[in-house]
């Protein structure tokens, strides 16, 4: 047995991926660069020299291609992950996403399993080009049949990256890519009791609760620790999983603290911000003390990356929010 | 020009007598219209065998075939032709919501469902009803998709046969995954025969123009992957003829993806079992993908919403009545001796029989409840899916009590 | 002049066609089925007949390349309207929506405009096979750099395509399929006041605000008069546009009612309702007396034709979400 | 394995001897490695005139050239090679996000490029630094971008060059949507040079297994638009090799589309030119697509963040580095007499010039203000885009009323 082990998000994801593909011999591993190079962010790194060509996979560039033969592959008893090399490059593969991999299962009610994984390095931060740093999971979200999850730390990166491999369900698997290089402590060895689609609350408070995941989370934490040395009482939700939606946890912070701010970095229209304010609006009505406050990157296309400071959430805005929770 | 039971080319008609030489001359004469001379035909419209241009290399599989075998080509032809225009008429009536007619197109799917094996698999578009009969799906599975009763509900695994796709071109990648699947399960080139196993995958013409299709020829390619490309040119992508779509021959496209593309007279039962054979165990042992191109004729509208007399001339349709599938094929099994008058009468009665069991079991097909919309969107419970099913219980309830509904 | 003409929503967008065409050489109609066939709904009938196969195009049978193609033609001082054949089948054309259709403009920081309208015939409600009836506007309404309208009855169809057509930005223009056929008066002469993104009150009402857009607008009209039989006032908003959206006139309405209802075809999950909820209860906090009620599709994909009626929002699960908005 | 100007293959070397026979013999024999027998080559990697082999029928575009358009070829070599190095060193030093190195493709594009019309338009990727300089495009647009200060914001129109594109495949659809506008403006087959047009669409390997490749392939097929789909095969997409991205030559996709498809050596200046300008001529002349395989290779990593250590090994490289482009070329110019010593060295010191003023513009460039975010979203204003444009404003404003920002 292991002990625990002092790692980045980018390494826990590494070895989660090892650890499925030792487990279970119909993993794989497809995508582009996913070989010899380990990826453009070495997330697969080594895989292709331990595990062989015919289980790690480099696709030709084509995105459609790589989903729908991953799609394929499932359909013969395989559980492919498959690696999109950048947010931005999943669209070339919506249309089988869309109309295949999310309905399959329902189309052939419930004959067909799709334990497909999508990992998607997402979100900005990074100084990139254009394309490279999105976030696009409303997109997801809004597509009944799949379901949409976040690891923000090493340690939830290790065991949910498994968990949704070993998932029957067809999961869009999110990274924070800015993220990455972070450490944590991780325990390979003790499972987590937590399901794979509930929320965490890291971080307790009784003023207003910040709901966040992905990259924002580590933001969320960091404002949380000011707001507390302002003599203000922030309390943390990691989502984790947008689709399906922890709602009985975000439901007892709600009504514990009165407030909400939801924090993202994609553009807030028709967003998951929209749909969390809707949510705990209705079911919170008489709880709530201020509007759900949505701190999210604007609603415009991703900017050049010399202003990318200003267009996503960062502490200050976060605390922002949390100023206009409290004016109400 | 909707198409009656009436404008179907007469299945009944009497053998023509054509010399062997004469036909063998024709068909390499062939123009473009007619296939052209790339065009693999074994039997040609009036029902003689072709002998020479190309149909050497593939008489052997149609050789090995015995006259039950035969027979059994001609049954499936029929009762697939009756089953759909069963369906048609169906439609019609306001049973389904939909059909989408397979007539014209019986030999190229016949002939291909017959040679594939039993541990193939399928991937239709959603025309494929004469493979799903190959396949030994009952056909009321395709009348319950078309009737709106439900979305394709059957195991593709349980007969080697995916569900119907709608979006034109997805199918193709999927097959091709499928086919990797099954390299990676070491069942290609093993000389067993149980055992090694190709894909077929199905697209019109008109597919063909699609990202998906040529993506599926690249990774197909790259891969060496055990799977059959099976194109029914069938002239038309609803009001669009081939011109529209491409600008060369769709089995042409083939050599630049790094595999073999063949033409194959589509009307000609025999070449499609033949070609697709051929093509198939070349998959499955071992020697990657190919493409064949069924050339072949809607003699229908593209579905029964369709208005076919906006863009096409009667006159082709009528010109195609002439390469009729099953007529040509009647004539030569009579003309071989394979089958007789009894025979042809028998198989004319199941058909009635078939097509007298989809009426009353459309008929009486019930309507899917209200769970329907919420089951199996998941196989691990989604919480807001599951509100809603509770919310949609709880608002029909409502009714119930109130005694409206 | 021509007087005012009765006529169904296809003859309508059929007109405003030909006028956008007659009006500017540079209008161009392309898509799969729009020539000789005049498109599987015959919007596009006679056009190819009367203005040629260079201005009405039947392209091959590839989403990508239409829409691709179609930017290409605006980049060459071209205005195509696109037609997508039916709702499903624009996911193979969502890459070059999103990656170039909504962000060519921004990127080259005005140089390049794409007045592109791509026209979507959406919705269920006519007992069609899977995907011909879905609803995907949440999709590009969080795509910025897109507008995304709906015309709800035949003298929007007339104006609001023209409009669109006008417009130098790229507009999603839906257009409601199960009401084709209905019927109203167009005056095809009198332009309308209202701009293209511009809500209507098509109802005035006190007790509760409708907010609707395309199919769901007869739908509420429907359900407001049955409402007024029983005594209940409902104002009824077309909201013809969602992204952007008029907000003022939305707001004006909740603030005299005080409760507000969304009604949308698509799931509810990361859908408009969510938008739309969370925006009226940010700016209109304390005017409502009841959360925002979204009365919408199932979060499922769409079932299958024979019980679709169950899925989609009707008069009665209108007034139904109406009772629960009045119930707090 | 980072390249480094050291690595580059030295220009300044002296020409070497080779008789014109053994060349072409050797060019003959040319096996799949360097390019195979098909390849057009005018000048051979020493820097030799081909004479055979295919050569003959694009040696006439080379023979109308003067002189001092081919001195203008090795100047736009030169400095776009040094633009180029000095962007990879700006990268390095923390000026740049990043950078994709065009270093041992300046052949491909400078020939190609000079093959264009002012009236002609250029649909790039991401590398075709060298099409810019020929489309007179100011380099420090390029950087502006990679600087991450703009996304492209330069007027298409202006320069007859769309803005890069990243997302792989977009472009080609919409140099072939652009080229149906050419058609349709009758700017197509009028025999005047002033009017004709046509369009150059740019491609890597990789991008060939793309849906959106292969879509405009058929749109430019069956609409005969005048575009010449050039694809640069650097022989890597990354860290893939040809092998994981197509199963046949690149150059032969195009006949199952219904189109010429030509390889062009793309270290051969002379060859790219003859070659594009052949196909842009015919093009413009209402003759309709064609693709132009140039078989070039990535001397740099793929771009400033890419380590090719991991996957190729560096033998490959130095045996390319015998095929350098600009190396052959100054042999040949200087042994046909058409440049001396005093013209390189001027271009020299120009290169010298132009990397200065590159790195000096660089460091002095601002960075954008806030409203860069909101600007140009549309061209008619968004309620809620406006909404937010306030927002951040009071926001920052705030910050400014407190005195902290
Ligand atoms: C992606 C997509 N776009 C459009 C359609 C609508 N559509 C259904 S069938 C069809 C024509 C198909 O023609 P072809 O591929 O030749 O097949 P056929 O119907 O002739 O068998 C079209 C355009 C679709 N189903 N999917
Ligand atoms: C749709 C899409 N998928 C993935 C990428 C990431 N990516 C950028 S360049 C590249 C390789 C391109 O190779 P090739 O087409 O040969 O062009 P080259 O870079 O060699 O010039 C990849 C995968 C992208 N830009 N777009
Ligand atoms: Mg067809
Ligand atoms: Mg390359």
């Amino acid at each position: 047995m292991m002990a625990a082990q002092r790692m980045t998000i980018a390494k826990a994801l590494n070895a989660a991926l090892r650890k499925a593909m030792e487990a279970d011999p119909k993993v794989l591993v497809q995508g582009e660069d996913v070989g010899k190079l380990g990826g453009v962010f070495r997330i697969t790194e080594h895989l292709q020299k331990d595990f062989g060509e015919d289980r790690v996979m480099d696709t030709p560039l084509a995105e459609s291609g790589i989903m729908g033969t991953a799609i394929g592959l499932a359909l013969r008893g395989y559980r492919p992950v498959v690696e999109i090399q950048f947010d931005g490059f999943v669209y070339p593969a919506f249309d089988q996403i869309v109309s295949q991999l999310a309905k399959l299962h329902s189309r052939s009610r419930g004959a067909i399993k799709l334990p497909v994984v999508v990992r998607i390095p997402m979100g900005g931060g990074i100084g990139a080009v254009e394309h490279h740093s999105e976030s696009n999971e409303a997109y997801f979200a809004h597509t009944l049949g799949l379901k949409v999850v976040f690891c923000s730390n090493p340690t939830d990166a290790y065991w949910m990256l498994q968990q949704a491999i070993a998932s029957d369900d067809p999961i869009i698997f999110y990274e924070p890519k800015r993220r990455y290089h972070e450490k944590g402590e991780v325990d390979l060895d003790v499972p987590p009791t937590l399901d794979l689609f509930s929320a965490r609350v890291v971080r307790e408070g009784s003023d207003v609760t910040l709901a966040c995941y992905g990259p924002m989370v580590k933001t969320c934490l960091d404002a949380a620790a000011v707001a507390a040395e302002e003599g203000r009482s922030l309390e943390v939700i990691d989502l984790r999983s947008v689709s399906p939606l922890d709602m009985p946890t975000l439901e007892a912070s709600v009504r514990k603290t009165g407030r909400l701010v939801v924090v993202h970095e994609a553009s807030g229209y028709v967003g998951m911000g929209a749909e969390i304010a809707a949510r705990v609006t209705e079911s919170c009505f008489y709880s709530l003390e201020a509007p759900v406050i949505r701190v999210t990157g604007w609603n415009a296309p991703y900017p050049p990356s010399k202003i990318e400071e200003l267009f996503l959430p960062d502490l200050d805005r976060v605390l922002d929010g949390v100023d206009r929770a409290l004016a109400h | 020009m909707p198409v009656s039971d009436n404008d179907v080319a007469d299945v009944s008609r009497e053998p023509v007598a054509v010399d062997h030489h004469e036909s063998t001359l024709r068909s390499r004469r062939r123009g473009p219209y007619d296939g052209g001379p790339d065009m693999i035909q074994l039997l040609d419209p009036e029902g003689q065998r072709v002998l020479h241009g190309g149909a050497e290399e593939y008489a052997h599989h149609v050789d090995a075939l015995t006259p039950e075998d035969l027979r059994g080509f001609y049954r499936d032809l029929v009762l697939v032709r009756r089953f759909d225009l069963e369906a048609t008429a169906l439609q019609r009536q306001g049973e389904l919501g939909l059909w989408v007619s397979l007539l014209g197109q019986e030999a190229s799917q016949i002939g291909c469902g017959r040679a594939l094996r039993p541990q193939d698999h399928a991937f239709p578009g959603y025309r494929e009803h004469g493979i799903a009969w190959c396949r030994g799906l009952d056909p009321m599975r395709l009348i319950a998709m078309y009737r709106g009763v439900d979305r394709c509900a059957w195991d593709p695994a349980e007969f080697g046969f995916h569900t119907y796709t709608i979006v034109i071109g997805n199918q193709a990648l999927l097959g091709t995954g499928y086919a990797m699947g099954v390299q990676r399960d070491g069942a290609v080139g093993t000389g067993d025969p149980e055992r090694d196993t190709a894909v077929v995958a199905f697209m019109g013409d008109g597919a063909t123009a699609q990202g998906d299709i040529n993506e599926a020829f690249v990774f197909a390619g790259v891969n060496d992957s055990p799977i059959v490309f099976f194109c029914q040119n069938n002239q038309w992508a609803i009001s669009e003829p081939n011109e529209r779509q491409m600008r060369s021959p769709i089995y042409k496209r083939a050599d630049g993806f790094g595999f073999p593309g063949l033409r194959v007279d589509g009307n000609d039962v025999l070449a499609t079992y033949a070609v697709t054979k051929e093509m198939m165990d070349r998959a499955r042992s071992g020697q990657g993908p190919s493409l064949i191109e069924a050339w072949t004729y809607r003699m229908a509208a593209h579905t029964t919403s369709d208005d076919p007399t906006k863009y096409r001339f009667s006159a082709d349709v009528e010109l195609w009545k002439l390469r009729d599938p099953i007529a040509r094929f009647k004539t030569w099994l009579a003309h071989e001796g394979h089958a007789d008058g009894a025979f042809f009468k028998a198989v004319d009665a199941e058909a009635d029989e078939l097509a007298a069991r989809v009426r009353t079991a459309t008929v009486e097909m019930p309507d899917p409840g209200m769970d329907e919309i919420f089951d199996h969107v998941y196989v691990e419970p989604h919480a807001q899916v599951e509100q809603d099913r509770a919310a949609l219980r709880a608002y029909l309830d409502s009714f119930e009590d109130e005694g409206v509904a």
